[in-house]
């Protein structure tokens, strides 16, 4: 298992009769085991709903999406889903709720208790383990969602505009800090952004969608050298082109469609 | 307005004699028409006469015995509805078929003044304690159910999504978020049904005897003793105090996450 | 129900309630056949005739100002002079009917036929229907345990409806009801035991219903009082000599079988009717009371009673 | 909200779609009565549950006689006088609240009493004091539907969003226009939702009080029907009254959408 | 009358006792009629409340605020403020809530609906006239809050991250919206926002602000030729530079506080 997909002519259409809609329309594409994929494109453009399905909630209309090979089939622990408005069990504290995927397993407590313990000390987040969701802040909820996520320890981290409703010091907090995550724990992340300069700071490659129906437009690959500082990167020219490159595809399918 | 008798903080003391001044000022103001003989007695009797009658009844057992009866009718009639209510409300959120089925149903039964059926009951079931417990069930099925369906309804998609990617299969899926999901919103069932409860147990006990807080209060005005229908108001007041503070505690308590 | 009467120079209004249609006779001052033979009524005052679920609910209706005379029994009457109830108080100003009388029909407690309930002893330990704890017709119940030494809680009560008491024993619910005269009709046609009646255990004929005016109203509009009293007079004569057709409107009226009226009202299957307010036999009953525990005190009833509007 | 997995129209050509989808979604309650006229007369005897028919044709017998008419009509009166009672009061001490704290202090313990007072417990109270019949019955309406509707009020007048209150100060209204053009408009939505509240209230209320001390309404009626064993009477008479109630609540509702075409 | 806003030495302390906070400490800073300033800053560093001050809606502690030289005395129709959350008459509709100003001042019907026509007009937002708010998108209800301020003609527009609700694409119209009538009505603008992007490329000069207690940190004046398209500015070498000089002042006060 190395947490690859493949995406090949995949269809989706919602609803029937005068209600349907096509949301993705022949979309092909694929990720390789461990790598780092941004999704960008105009709102409406079914990035949710390619993630969704990848997850295993929503149904196919055609084509096949296979992870490491095999159809998906429903979700799955192989994956794990961040959500942009977090999605926690608001009734279970922030150690609970990191614990939720690993009872579920049927790991021993003990041993949960040292991994849960593991992944919250991680997101620095030790310190808050008894409190509920209601008393935290908008970014250290995120961390929960990714510290519940990531302690079931699944092969493939999908991410939904997860820091979309932060604001940018925090975001760009968080950002690096998925990328530590990402460089040690050797998974793969398909990362949905409006944010272009997100998109190109974080992944490898960046996929463009058209706007409704979505399918791929474009894939821009992002060759950074991510060693140094963030000032370092973002103030690179490699950063600064990547980033124009990637705004004006996806300017080009935004720009006639915002006007009322 | 939250009506709010929580605590009295040294600094809160200003604000809750403030609140009070106007309780304190009708009480004074009671005692001291009816001692002038502004009032006939009848009518509004001393308040002195009231509270003396209420010791009265308390220490004769009388009245802890008509709060017993009707406590039990109401309380005994709210579990079972809430064991209903929130059975079929969940179902009718989750189950094809249980939503058509009991949609209409309760659209139909939610607005019916459940109290006109208090005769239909005196037929059916009596008048005895079995009745009144039937009937408050029946009363408090709709608030419960309707609040349960529309709570496991709302709950949130993604909760359910995050749940079956950590491995949460259909049937744990019920006690491990949805009925967590949605218990604030079947306690609040719960809240706005403990009063109808109590209201169907008055009413009927004053329609059809058979002892308990209202076949007391209505005594008072059967016997021209009035005294006693205010003696038993008061006692119905700190009952429905006490327990909206028991609900409210114990929400605070039970959902302190929310 | 309208409002206080008889202001501003107009013909003053009298608001009267009644419990129970046909067995009060003054009930009969509803049905307009019957009112239409009266001298003052429409004259001398206007009538505003409403029916009550009880005596106490009229004396009720009395304190709160909006009924100046109405049907009381021996325990509510009672009660409403011990407790005051009424502002400037009530008097008794006429007999509607009287219970216990040896030669006329009394208020009964019967039993189904196969249960093998024949006498007051045999009551002990079963359930027995009554209109209403704490009524006069509840009295009568005590009064018959107490002849054979049982007390109120030999028996289990069970309140309801008159009307539902044939079908409850039928079907075995309850094992005796109490039946006043209207519905003995039924009880006695189904062949149900009798097991007593209150000329059993009373020595003499009481006043059971009688017509209570408020005080303030004799005050106030004494005239049409008056001339009520002489009309409620004059009701008993008509329907005296008049049963049959009376009966047949009375019963038009209320939606009653024409013939269960006509085969007790007035007749001796029907109580004793006599308007004349005997103070001693009203004192006799009130004391009687005190006795079985209905009510704390007694009181003078020449205080509260008055033949001052008899013929 | 009604619609489920259940129904797949596809093949229904339009115009019928509608027709068909109402028909489907009432089956339960076709199957309801018919169980019932089925049940009435053999598990059960007639006189304990009379068919559907029988109310039927009593709830029709009901009207032309003229029987019900007095009753019904002095029932609607009770429960508009006491809900219309309420609304006004409900809605000036609500506002009044949020706006003069004095106001508060003085009315705020008396809600706090009578909030978890079940209201119709207060009827031998107001028979003795305004006797049996329509005062009794629509001061029980009035108290019932007060809280409802003082609390929404209030809750609404005191929680008005800030920046709209600053947007109209900064575009010139002065203290005394602010409360006709911002506090009232941004308060109707909970005062309907208030009154909507109250309804079921006013309904329970007004049979209670009519149960217990009226010898007119709806409430006498079904009693004295019961009480004479006329049960197909009484079944009609709770048919009705439910009836006006679903109206009531449901109309109020499409009254309310109307209104707030803005929310 | 020209617009310009005079702070000196402006203290602000929310709350009394141990509630006691010192929101904004010891800030001067004039702003000429007619310009276009940015205030960028970390969260809770007081932004809004300085907004909310020179509104008129905030009392102040210490020290002046002035406009056109006269101390402020509550809100006036000299100022207009729009908000983040719009914060539109929700029973109004869109021609109502662009009303609502000139019938406040008294401007008679005809006149009044010629006006508030000709910004619905600017604002693209011809055939919503009837339209309620709830009927619009995020963008095209803060246009219909920028027609409403505008109509009314206050010489100062006071703006509170008005686009921060909005994705990428739409705030970019918006911005270059806003530049536009900025150019052809002669306003004085104060715009606050989280997004270093967004006031370079609105504004003359970008102040930055400390973190709480909040006063001036540093001023940027930013010098761009604005007159070509969107593109052409954004990746000129002077956009890029001055948006790293403000990104990097603002990360040093915001860098140290997002941890948990
Ligand atoms: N449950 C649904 N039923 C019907 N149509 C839907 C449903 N969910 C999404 N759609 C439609 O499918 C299309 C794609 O939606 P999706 O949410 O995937 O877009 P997105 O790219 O995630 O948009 P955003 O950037 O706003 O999050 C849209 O046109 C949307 O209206
Ligand atoms: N009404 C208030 N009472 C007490 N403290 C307040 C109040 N409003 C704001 N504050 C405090 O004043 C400080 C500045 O708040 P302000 O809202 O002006 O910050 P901001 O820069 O606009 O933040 P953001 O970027 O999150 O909008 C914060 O510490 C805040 O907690
Ligand atoms: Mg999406
Ligand atoms: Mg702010």
């Amino acid at each position: 298992m190395d947490g690859s997909i493949g995406i090949s002519n995949l269809e989706k259409v919602y609803g029937e009769g005068t209600e349907r809609t096509k949301a993705i329309d022949d979309l092909s594409f694929d990720i390789d085991g461990g790598e780092f994929v941004s999704v960008v494109g105009p709102s409406g453009c079914g990035k949710s709903t390619l993630l969704y399905i990848i997850a295993g909630f929503l149904d196919i209309t055609d084509g096949t999406v296979s992870v490491d090979g095999t159809p998906i089939d429903g979700p799955g622990t192989d994956r794990g889903v961040v959500f942009q408005d977090y999605a926690l069990f608001p009734w279970r504290t922030v150690k609970e709720n990191v614990l939720y995927g690993l009872e579920e397993a049927g790991v021993p407590d003990e041993e949960a208790d040292a991994t849960a313990q593991r992944f919250i000390d991680m997101m620095d987040l030790s310190g808050f383990e008894n409190k509920y969701p209601k008393e935290l802040s908008g970014g250290m909820k995120q961390r929960v969602a990714l510290a519940r996520t990531l302690a079931y320890d699944p092969k493939i981290l999908l991410m939904d505009e997860p820091f979309g409703a932060l604001d940018q010091p925090l975001r760009e907090t968080l950002q690096d800090q998925l990328i530590d995550i990402w460089g040690d724990l050797d998974k793969t992340v398909v990362f949905i952004t409006h944010d272009v300069e997100e998109a190109v700071y974080l992944s490898e490659r960046v996929m463009i969608m058209t706007r409704h129906p979505g399918t791929k437009k474009t894939v821009t690959e992002v060759d950074l050298d991510r060693s140094g500082p963030r000032e370092d990167i973002v103030t690179s020219d490699e950063f600064t082109r990547k980033k124009n490159e990637v705004w004006r595809s996806l300017r080009e399918e935004t720009k006639s469609e915002v006007q009322p | 307005m939250d009506v709010d008798v929580r605590s009295l903080g040294a600094s809160s003391i200003v604000d809750s004699l403030k609140s009070i001044y106007s309780l304190v000022l009708l009480l004074v103001l009671w005692e001291a028409v009816t001692r002038m003989g502004l009032i006939y007695p009848y009518f509004l009797p001393q308040l002195s006469v009231v509270i003396h009658e209420f010791v009265v009844l308390v220490s004769t057992g009388q009245m802890i015995h008509a709060a017993y009866l009707t406590l039990m009718r109401a309380f005994v009639g709210l579990a079972g509805a809430a064991v209903a209510g929130v059975a079929v409300g969940i179902l009718c959120a989750r189950n094809a078929l249980f939503e058509w089925f009991f949609d209409p149903l309760i659209k139909i039964g939610y607005p019916v003044p459940v109290i006109s059926l208090v005769p239909v009951f005196m037929l059916w079931f009596g008048i005895g304690d079995v009745s009144k417990i039937i009937m408050v069930a029946v009363g408090t099925f709709w608030p419960i159910a309707v609040n349960a369906r529309d709570a496991t309804r709302q709950v949130e998609q993604n909760l359910i999504r995050s749940a079956r990617m950590m491995g949460t299969g259909d049937r744990r899926l019920l006690w491990r978020v949805i009925l967590p999901a949605a218990s604030p919103g079947i306690f609040t069932g719960l809240q706005i049904a403990t009063p109808i409860a109590l209201i169907i147990t008055f009413v009927f006990e004053m329609v059809a005897g058979g002892g308990g807080l209202g076949a007391l209060e209505i005594a008072g005005v059967r016997g021209f003793n009035s005294a006693q229908t205010y003696a038993v108001i008061f006692a119905i007041i700190a009952i429905g105090l006490v327990l909206d503070r028991l609900l409210r505690a114990a929400r605070t308590r039970l959902l302190d996450w929310t | 129900t309208g409002g206080g009467g008889g202001g501003g120079g107009g013909t003053p209004t009298i608001n009267f309630n009644y419990v129970v249609p046909i067995e009060n006779a003054a009930s009969l001052l509803a049905v307009p056949e019957i009112r239409s033979e009266l001298p003052n009524a429409g004259s001398a005052y206007e009538l505003n005739v409403t029916r009550n679920s009880g005596t106490p609910t009229s004396l009720n209706q009395m304190a709160a100002g909006s009924a100046d005379v109405v049907m009381t029994s021996t325990v509510s009457f009672a009660s409403a002079v011990n407790q005051n109830a009424i502002p400037e108080g009530i008097s008794v100003v006429g007999v509607d009917f009287w219970d216990a009388s040896p030669e006329n029909y009394d208020v009964s407690v019967f039993s189904a036929p196969d249960s093998g309930i024949t006498e007051v002893a045999d009551l002990e330990g079963k359930t027995v229907a009554v209109n209403a704890l704490g009524t006069g017709v509840h009295s009568v119940y005590v009064k018959g345990l107490r002849s054979a030494g049982l007390t109120r809680d030999d028996v289990e009560f069970v309140e309801m409806g008159f009307p539902t008491y044939t079908a409850a024993l039928n079907e075995g619910k309850i094992d005796a009801g109490i039946y006043p005269a209207l519905f003995a009709v039924g009880a006695r046609a189904e062949g149900f035991n009798h097991v007593f009646g209150s000329a059993d255990v009373w020595s003499q004929q009481y006043p059971f219903t009688y017509a209570t005016a408020a005080k303030r109203a004799l005050n106030n509009k004494p005239d049409a009082m008056a001339a009520w009293a002489e009309d409620y007079g004059a009701l008993f004569e008509y329907v005296r000599n008049n049963r049959s057709e009376a009966a047949t409107a009375a019963a038009n009226h209320f939606e009653l079988p024409t013939e269960t009226v006509e085969s007790y009202f007035f007749t001796e299957n029907d109580y004793h009717r006599d308007l004349t307010v005997d103070q001693d036999a009203l004192q006799f009953i009130i004391d009687d009371l005190v006795e079985l525990d209905f009510i704390d005190d007694s009181f003078d009833v020449t205080e509260h009673s008055t033949n001052e509007y008899q013929g | 909200m009604a619609t489920n997995e259940l129904w797949t129209p596809e093949r229904i050509p339009d115009p019928f779609a509608g027709v068909a989808k109402l028909l489907f979604d009432w089956i339960p309650l076709l199957l309801l009565v018919l169980g019932w006229e089925v049940v009435s007369g053999r598990a059960v005897s007639e006189s304990v549950l009379p068919p559907p028919t029988a109310v039927a044709a009593a709830t029709v017998d009901l009207f032309a006689t003229g029987e019900v008419v007095p009753h019904l009509a002095v029932s609607l009166l009770r429960v508009g006088v006491g809900l219309s009672l309420s609304i006004v009061v409900g809605v000036l001490l609500g506002i009044g609240m949020s706006q003069s704290e004095a106001v508060e202090n003085f009315f705020d313990v008396f809600l706090s009493l009578i909030y978890p007072l079940p209201k119709t417990a207060l009827v031998p109270l107001a028979l003795l004091w305004l006797g049996i019949g329509t005062k009794t019955a629509v001061l029980i309406v009035f108290l019932a539907c007060l809280l409802p509707i003082v609390m929404n009020a209030n809750n609404a007048a005191e929680n008005v969003d800030r920046n709209l209150i600053r947007s109209a100060r900064m575009m010139g209204t002065s203290d005394r226009r602010l409360f006709w053009k911002v506090v009232i408009p941004a308060t109707i939505p909970e005062i309907l939702t208030g009154i909507r509240q109250a309804i079921p209230f006013a309904f329970i209320s007004l049979i209670s009080a009519e149960l217990i001390a009226s010898e007119q309404g709806m409430g006498r009626l079904i009693r004295d029907a019961g009480s004479l064993g006329r049960y197909p009477a009484m079944f009609a008479t709770i048919v009705i009254i439910s009836a006006v109630a679903y109206t009531a609540v449901y109309g109020f509702e499409q009254v309310r959408e109307r209104v707030l075409v803005w929310t």
